[in-house]
């Protein structure tokens, strides 16, 4: 920020070396002016204020960031001091007088908002020191659906209702028995001993453990894997046939047809 | 650092973050070594972590992070809807009843069915795990089958296939009703879904 | 919602929002009453505000947020540099507080009351979301509108607008201050202004 000495205009003896900021625009550098002279801003002193900003601007030309606008403050302030010389009575001195009094109302705005940045900058520096996030956290949720099941129901519906195509016996969502021995033997591959509660927990549906259990027995029958259980009412223990596993049945399609369980 | 002073640091940190942050890092950020950090944290975890909060500290990939409680979800939805909720266009919607229902099926069934091409709703919904690849059909050229995913059930909310009601009932229901329901403008403004 | 899990519920709300959040905003999504959203906020203040954690709830803007208390500054600065770049020149101050008492205004109109092009200053608001462009002026050229934003709330840690006094208040003239009368009016009006 740069700093600027009185410059050595008159004014009160006060203050000779009154180190203010940088005058932020030809506004700043008038209230100060009229300050420094204790003057009324409802009633200031056109010509002595005129001469002084003059005598400013040009010791500081160089000082100041923006010299059109202080520029143009001084021609107005020029126009209102000459014009307020004519007489009382002229259209010019009317003029003049509402140009100084729209002046006044200016400085008087002026002020107010020099007061409100002194207020933003002190609270500003009292909370330099404390953060928030400003964007939400990332967390993980669940995705749900907007859409439920009826209304995707509902759009099949509407679909066939459009009556473009026949459709065989349309039987509702399938469990493929192929499918759930397929995943059976990926899982043992690796030596993997399964747990008859933990598959069925995967898929806890009615449908899905019969499917589930109707795989188990197929690949039983087909000596892929042996079941063991302890006593009733424990776990059944899938383990893999070692020999048979590691074979190349593995990749084929057990067993074929178009078997499968529906709820349809 | 003292161990109050870090436990504060670390609070204000993980506040801060909203994600993981490793313990390298927080080490590094507090001057502290890592060990005090994790002893640190371990005791903040006791405060944190009762239940009694609707957050807690997590370990998550190396680092912690806050996160909430799961019970609290619903209402961290209500707040952010776009955080939780699953949209899908009109056509999406309309390829994954097809599959729902015909499955498993080929993608030039569905594109027969629809009369249009599919292609960029297969891909959504294969993004989003609602559908999966699943072997392929007996005929020229192989064309691989789409089933309904294990994930469709989570995001849907079902726990049973029988939850699944049976179209043929519900259109049944619409031919007495005046409309079918379908919140049209839901799935309209919502061609995409958020992260 | 009972007490105990109200407070769970806000704990997990304003973590996740990081921002401040209404007390209208927060009884709405946890389906409870702004009376006891506030005894819940209130209790949460109690365990929270002690000064033995990092983080306290305050109340900014009309709602409440998570910020972490000063004494935790450097560090968080050092794990995200650029919460600390924030700086407030005297210039663009005095050209947040004309956007504050005379909103919504135009860029020409700030010009105006400074005597001075404020085009660098509105840009470095902009940038630090202190200020926001809403609407255009009826007026020839369309120009845009300026608005206080909901981060300057934050930055300057302004409750409500009670916080700043009314722009009648401001810098009291000797002649005024014969007539002491606070416009009441006035202040209301600038409330409900800001957003």
């Amino acid at each position: 920020m740069k700093k600027v000495v009185n410059p050595g205009i008159p004014v009160g003896a006060k203050d000779y070396f009154v180190k203010i900021d940088v005058f932020e625009g030809p506004l700043d550098l008038l209230l100060w002016l009229i300050q420094n002279n204790n003057m009324d801003i409802y009633d200031i002193e056109i010509s002595k204020i005129t001469s002084q900003y003059l005598a400013f601007i040009n010791t500081h030309e160089f000082d100041i960031d923006s010299p059109a606008e202080f520029l143009a403050m001084a021609s107005l302030l020029i126009r209102i001091k000459s014009s307020l010389m004519l007489p009382k009575e002229t259209e010019e001195h009317q003029l003049a007088l509402d140009e100084k009094r729209a002046l006044t109302e200016k400085l008087l705005e002026w002020k107010k908002i020099k007061a409100s940045r002194e207020i933003l900058l002190s609270k500003f520096r009292e909370r330099k020191n404390l953060f928030r996030r400003d964007e939400p956290a990332a967390i993980e949720l669940e995705k749900k659906s907007a859409l439920s099941v009826f209304e995707l129901a509902d759009i099949f519906g509407r679909i066939i209702k459009k009556g473009f195509h026949k459709f065989e016996e349309i039987t509702g969502p399938e469990i493929y028995i192929e499918d759930v021995i397929k995943e059976l033997l990926e899982r043992i591959r690796s030596g993997e001993e399964l747990k008859f509660s933990q598959l069925a927990f995967q898929n806890p549906t009615k449908l899905y453990v019969a499917v589930l259990v109707l795989a188990v027995l197929e690949l039983t029958n087909k000596k892929l894997v042996t079941i063991k259980q302890a006593r009733p009412f424990t776990d059944i223990y899938i383990k893999p046939v070692l020999s048979a596993v590691s074979g190349k049945n593995i990749t084929e399609q057990p067993s074929g047809g178009e078997s499968f369980y529906g709820n349809g | 650092m003292e161990t109050a002073e870090l436990k504060k640091t670390i609070e204000a940190l993980l506040f801060i973050s909203g994600k993981a942050i490793s313990k390298d890092r927080i080490a590094t950020v507090t001057d502290s070594r890592p060990v005090a950090v994790e002893d640190a944290i371990n005791e903040l975890k006791l405060e944190w972590n009762s239940g009694r909060h609707g957050v807690f500290i997590e370990e998550i990939g190396g680092g912690w992070q806050i996160s909430t409680r799961p019970e609290c979800a619903d209402y961290i939805i209500k707040l952010y809807p776009w955080k939780g909720v699953l949209r899908l266009s009109p056509s999406a919607a309309e390829v994954l009843s097809i599959i729902l229902y015909k499955q498993p099926v080929t993608k030039a069934q569905i594109n027969e069915i629809r009369g249009v091409d599919s292609q960029a709703s297969v891909a959504t919904l294969l993004k989003n795990s609602l559908i999966k690849y699943s072997g392929r059909k007996k005929a020229p050229g192989n064309p691989r089958l789409i089933r309904i995913s294990e994930n469709f059930y989570h995001i849907f909310g079902i726990r049973d296939i029988s939850d699944i009601p049976s179209w043929k009932d519900l259109a049944e229901d619409s031919r007495s009703a005046e409309e079918p329901e379908i919140d049209e403008t839901a799935a309209e403004e919502t061609a995409q879904e958020d992260e």
